[in-house]
């Protein structure tokens, strides 16, 4: 395993040291791993705050700051957070006008932030929670813990802490967040497997000639493999299985996520954001916004997810609603 | 079993994960994402550390505060699941008695087990604790009569037949469940840890 | 090889493609291979441009924009552009005051510029070059070509178009970006080799205990090998290489730059910048501005580099001036 | 030489650094950036396809056609340094006769080699074009009197020799200086096709 590390054991809290020296408008937790909003709990406003396993930066520590996240809580390398440290989060960005929880489904995050969630209503916070399972290569039956969260997960925070922003309560908060996730679909393929500190090991063996179709963003091997093929056609698989999942009608606009895995270049992410611009626009669907880049990653891992967000005037407006995080700025 | 034997369990648990925590993580590599076995030696490791600062009067304490500490360090599915576990086992046992025998921890076993579908929803032959854990509490049950160590035993045999038995099973909670068809074939590292427990518990008895 | 392409010799044009669809605001000509603001040239003030072979991204396309570059041009992977391009560019961004073109030192890339400057000068339009060469891992000496330019480019390029932006002369921008230039260095590391699209394989082979110290960006080999070793040691190495080649005098300012090479994942970049950071403060260099993240890369190589910039009230005024760019954002 | 003998070099170099167009990648790769290859292959066919819409009326407009060509269609190091070559090699051959002899190409050949010079600042040694492109044109000159085949035969010869020579060398100019001792024992790619460019000559006059 080659990485930039010391100690497999200390990657997370490491990292998270960097993340307190260079942003010191952030209030970094080093031990506990809980990163806050320097002016939190801002009065008045709900707090929005997420969390999951490392691994995925800048999810989800980079969308800290005015206008997304009040906080977040990084737990160990692929691993969620724990119930003692998203208390404490919640109690940091409380500020009395209740607190919401942006959780990706996975069974770990799921059942830790409803621990959370419980302790918190015991001290008398109000805890909301927006669920986001927007990954379509897992279809959402009783033979699956159901779709997983992904992509999604920058729109819905911008979106929750654009409106958490303008002092809406924390009940129309996690309801913009969780309508943004309903209104979601994404789709990742992968070239390459990723390499846990602890594992040391790629999580799977991938020949020079075959890609992993249908990733999280976990290092799990996908659906299914498939031989390697041009761009433009695995931008069309991935495309179909998004419209296929969530249909869109002609005419729609939407928010378009092209991101990368990690391990994926920049040139090659906008070559893909090239191909699916021109099917989404062959399909009638208007791309309103869009983002390139390394946003949800697994590590090390080299690939790409497509997100498409169906998005109306309001979520528009609040995606463009100022924002000010190590990850996402502008107006601002 | 005693407060002694019940501290030694954890610590042997400790150990045996800490041991094995290479090939959970390899077993969760294949059908997860591999943070298993570090996981699980993050946070007995932390149990062990917790007991011996502390000073529980019954086994019920011994078990709670394992419980309450996996719950805090561990993280993951694993973590909340066993916490739970742990937690449901010791508050199920007397509180008033330093000492429990066979049918009593055999009851609380069952207690954790019914904590665990609670939080999980997982039923057998999903692909989980679940398949290990069950098997494990039946035959401790069905084996009290006959002592701890001869139950201990018998859940630690049943533990590890049905841990093997997820191989074939195609999975439906958890991470696993996303591969669909394709976790056929891999044991499940979440059963595997469970019958480590129930082995660790075998072994102390014994 | 495994990409995210359609066809090698295809790939700049393809992913330019990406980059018009994304960036509206962007005037992209994906034949000649220019990236423009969409508001050039801008009246009464100079135009500033850069270029150089892509692999780099996002330098220097996703510095176009308000308060940085008025344009790049993109030429092949690890190509020099060709001086029709970069002549091109230049009438686009001239609004009469001149244009600033801002070169890596590579030999290619300064033959190219020098004849597009003379072909632009020949119209009437002053050229002024800003040469970078912050690279402290090769020596400036006969037995080289030079220093080469990597991650202070970012710096020349923010700094010189801050102050372009406020209707300085050619001189003078051109003067900012070289004091820049000169109050940088620069040191990489790899762990990998890249892959260019039309070698179709990496570079060189790097056993997996071992790393490439003191590499460019163009996929060739570094200065030495070395065992690998904990990201302490690699930092340290490399903050000594880059104070001992420009050594800053206990209190100055600096800007600094953790970048990643194109597939390191930014959670070792953030651990890397927590050791950086540590190690300046030793030093007693007080860090003003940082930024850590992808910002000028080698496609997909996993690696990093330092950027130490010795920063003036003047030079950190114009780094925060507002900047609307795809790849740099604030203020605005 | 005439205006049809000049074309059928450059369709010969074509076609020989677009057959050798991964040869000299690999040898770029090496101590370079792997894009040598790629960059002559692309110049190359986009000089014949500028010939082939044109109508050069001399053995000198077919050579500054090329070398601007090269000029904007390269880029890198080897664009501006071939291209200037076969412009001055072009504009110091006679502008009034359309054949050339072979001591008016060796001149002109020469002049390329000063252009190269002058832009490079490369002295020989430094492992680059100049290497085998040096050699060439003195053998070129040395054997003009025998006529051009000969002329260019030898010239081919003395660039094979520079070319292989220049792996024991140190690299001073270019990408490989990066290396430092490093690029000793590795065949420049410049000089490589710099002795395709001779060889090419040798084979269209034989
Ligand atoms: N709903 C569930 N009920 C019971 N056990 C589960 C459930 N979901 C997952 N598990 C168990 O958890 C194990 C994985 O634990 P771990 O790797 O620590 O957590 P995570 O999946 O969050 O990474 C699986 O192997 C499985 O046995
Ligand atoms: N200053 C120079 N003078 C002559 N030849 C040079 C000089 N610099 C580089 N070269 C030649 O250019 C070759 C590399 O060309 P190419 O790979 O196309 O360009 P780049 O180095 O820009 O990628 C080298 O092998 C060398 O022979
Ligand atoms: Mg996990
Ligand atoms: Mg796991
Ligand atoms: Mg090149
Ligand atoms: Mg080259």
């Amino acid at each position: 395993m080659k990485k930039f590390i010391n100690d497999p054991a200390a990657v997370v809290r490491e990292a998270l040291a960097g993340v307190a020296a260079a942003h010191p408008d952030l209030r970094v937790d080093i031990e506990q791993q809980i990163v806050v909003r320097a002016d939190a709990p801002v009065a008045g406003k709900v707090g929005v705050l997420s969390g999951g396993g490392s691994g995925h930066e800048p999810l989800h520590g980079g969308f800290v700051g005015l206008g997304m996240l009040d906080a977040a809580v990084p737990g160990e390398v692929f691993t969620s957070p724990v119930p003692d440290q998203i208390l404490a989060a919640t109690q940091a960005v409380n500020a009395g006008a209740g607190v919401v929880h942006i959780v990706k489904n996975y069974t770990g995050d799921v059942m830790n932030f409803q621990m959370a969630a419980e302790l918190a209503g015991d001290e008398g916070i109000e805890v909301q929670t927006v669920l986001v399972d927007d990954d379509v290569a897992v279809e959402d039956s009783t033979w699956t813990a159901g779709r997983r969260g992904t992509g999604a997960t920058v729109i819905v925070e911008k979106v929750a802490g654009a409106l958490a922003e303008t002092g809406a309560s924390a009940a129309a908060v996690a309801a913009a967040g969780s309508r943004v996730n309903e209104q979601s679909a994404s789709f990742a393929v992968a070239l390459t497997a990723c390499t846990t500190p602890a594992a040391g090991k790629p999580g799977f063996e991938l020949p020079d000639d075959e890609i992993e179709v249908g990733v999280g963003i976990h290092g799990e091997p996908g659906r299914r493999r498939e031989k390697l093929r041009p761009a433009r056609e695995i931008a069309a698989m991935t495309v179909e299985a998004i419209l296929g999942a969530k249909p869109l009608s002609a005419g729609s606009e939407a928010i378009v996520l092209v991101n990368g895995l990690g391990g994926t270049p920049l040139i090659e992410l906008y070559l893909l954001y090239g191909e699916v611009a021109a099917l989404l626009d062959k399909a009638g669907v208007r791309v309103a916004r869009n983002l390139v880049g390394n946003y949800v990653t697994s590590l090390d891992m080299a690939g790409m997810s497509v997100t498409v967000c169906r998005a109306d005037p309001e979520i528009l407006r609040l995606w463009d609603a100022p924002v000010r995080t190590p990850a996402l700025r502008w107006g601002v | 079993m005693d407060v002694a034997l019940a501290r030694s369990w954890i610590i042997e648990v400790s150990a045996a994960v800490t041991e094995q925590a290479d090939y959970l993580t390899q077993l969760d590599s294949a059908i997860g994402d591999a943070d298993h076995g570090v996981n699980l030696k993050r946070g007995f490791t932390a149990a062990v550390a917790a007991l011996e600062g502390a000073d529980p009067k019954t086994v019920g304490d011994v078990l709670v505060k394992t419980g309450t500490t996996l719950v805090s360090k561990v993280g993951g599915a694993a973590g909340p699941l066993y916490g739970t576990a742990f937690r449901a086992i010791g508050k199920a046992l007397p509180a008033d008695s330093s000492t429990v025998d066979a049918a009593e921890l055999g009851a609380a076993l069952r207690a954790g087990l019914a904590a665990v579908q609670k939080l999980g929803a997982a039923v057998p032959g999903d692909k989980t604790i679940v398949d290990a854990y069950g098997p494990a509490v039946a035959a401790f049950e069905k084996a009290a009569d006959d002592g701890l160590t001869a139950a201990a035993r018998a859940a630690a045999d049943a533990a590890a037949e049905g841990m093997r038995a997820t191989t074939e099973l195609h999975a439906r909670k958890g991470r696993a469940s996303y591969l669909g068809p394709r976790s056929v074939g891999h044991q499940d590292p979440g059963a595997t840890s469970t019958w480590l427990i129930f082995q660790a518990l075998a072994d102390v008895t014994s």
